[in-house]
């Protein structure tokens, strides 16, 4: 299962992508991805405990199940206004 | 009625488009590009955005504002991209027939519009450093956003 | 600033004039003629003042809203004679670096100048009478402004 | 002693003048001019208890001592905004 996760502000500039792709033998959750994301790109670490995730730009928990072919994004902590 | 805008906001407009014999009261909030923050100077702002989710957000609060207030218009239009000292980023026009109403919906506004909506400031200090700004609670990466 | 007008508010104006690098937040209030109160239809209003007066009051509430609270500006326009439905009697912008100050002097500036500038409101109803509006506590003359 | 009384709004209205001239021996405070006012023109009897009073531009209490030649004005209970 291949996973495509958007990637904004911050977390865009330390990893140096719009997005990144990461693959998985079987469905994760977003708290899975979570810390694969932090496994996979370590300099992200301070920032992704206090990252939201959205699936279909809908916010979701770590309990989250991640569907086939989602749209997924990392939302760090906004600051919009 | 929501709005993402790389245009400088024309706050005047909404206001006029507010005014009606059934609104006793218009408030309007702009959020501005503000040259000093804790005594660090800022040359510019940059905003960005997830923008379909942003607008989906908007759309929310302006939803969840019209359920819980008597409000007879509701505008809420961000900037994105570059924002100069003085501009604004961001502009909130709220009517209702009574002064409380439209004080409080434009409070609530600001204040859940700077906690769930996808968009990111970037600031562009006087020193030539710049630095995504990302609010974060027990931590000393804080940096928090308070216009 | 504060100002007496027989003329239209031009309320975008010192929204402008308002806005600085200084100001991260601005907030205007509009108090207009709205058509029902309490079930009853307004044709249009007319406001009378005690003019050297309200100047003198209107001139202390702007001094003791820049003591409560950190404002890089201040103005209270107040609007006399025929204010027809629709059009804003009272125009408050305030400007502070953060937005807490801006909207509450400006809740605290509508709010007292509601209870101590003497200014008073004459209601022309859409039945052809016409009433001095005078909120009077305990007793049921009331009619209570509340835009 | 001649005081003047400016007048306002619903009490004009109900004078039908825009001041009004009374006479008095002594001087007086502004509590005894509110029960003079009353008692001449009866009509203001349901608006006068609620209105305040001021002496060049400035609100004064019932206690206050009026002065020769001093300004004064009637302010019913105001509603502008």
């Amino acid at each position: 299962m291949n996973i495509v996760v958007k990637l904004f502000a911050g977390a865009r500039d330390i990893v140096g992508k719009n997005e990144v792709a990461l693959e998985f033998e079987s469905p994760i959750t977003i708290g899975e991805l979570r810390t694969r994301l932090i496994d996979q790109h370590p300099a992200l670490q301070p920032l992704l405990p206090y990252a939201m995730f959205a699936i279909e730009t809908t916010y979701c928990d770590d309990a989250t199940p991640i569907p086939k072919n989602a749209t997924v994004a990392c939302i760090p902590p906004v600051s919009g206004g | 009625m929501i709005q993402l805008t790389h245009q400088t906001i024309d706050s005047a407009a909404f206001v006029r488009q507010a005014q009606s014999p059934d609104a006793g009261a218009v408030v309007l909030f702009l959020g501005s590009t503000r040259r000093m923050t804790n005594g660090r100077e800022t040359r510019t702002l940059f905003y960005d955005s997830y923008e379909e989710m942003a607008e989906k957000e908007l759309t929310n609060l302006e939803a969840e504002a019209r359920r819980r207030w008597a409000l007879t218009e509701c505008f809420i239009i961000h900037r994105l991209g570059e924002v100069p000292l003085g501009e604004a980023s961001v502009a909130i026009v709220v009517a209702s027939p009574h002064r409380r109403d439209a004080f409080d919906a434009g409070q609530w506004l600001i204040d859940t519009l700077k906690q769930s909506v996808p968009i990111w400031k970037q600031e562009h200090w006087a020193d030539g450093t710049t630095d995504w700004v990302h609010p974060m609670p027990l931590s000393n990466h804080t940096t928090k956003s308070d216009n």
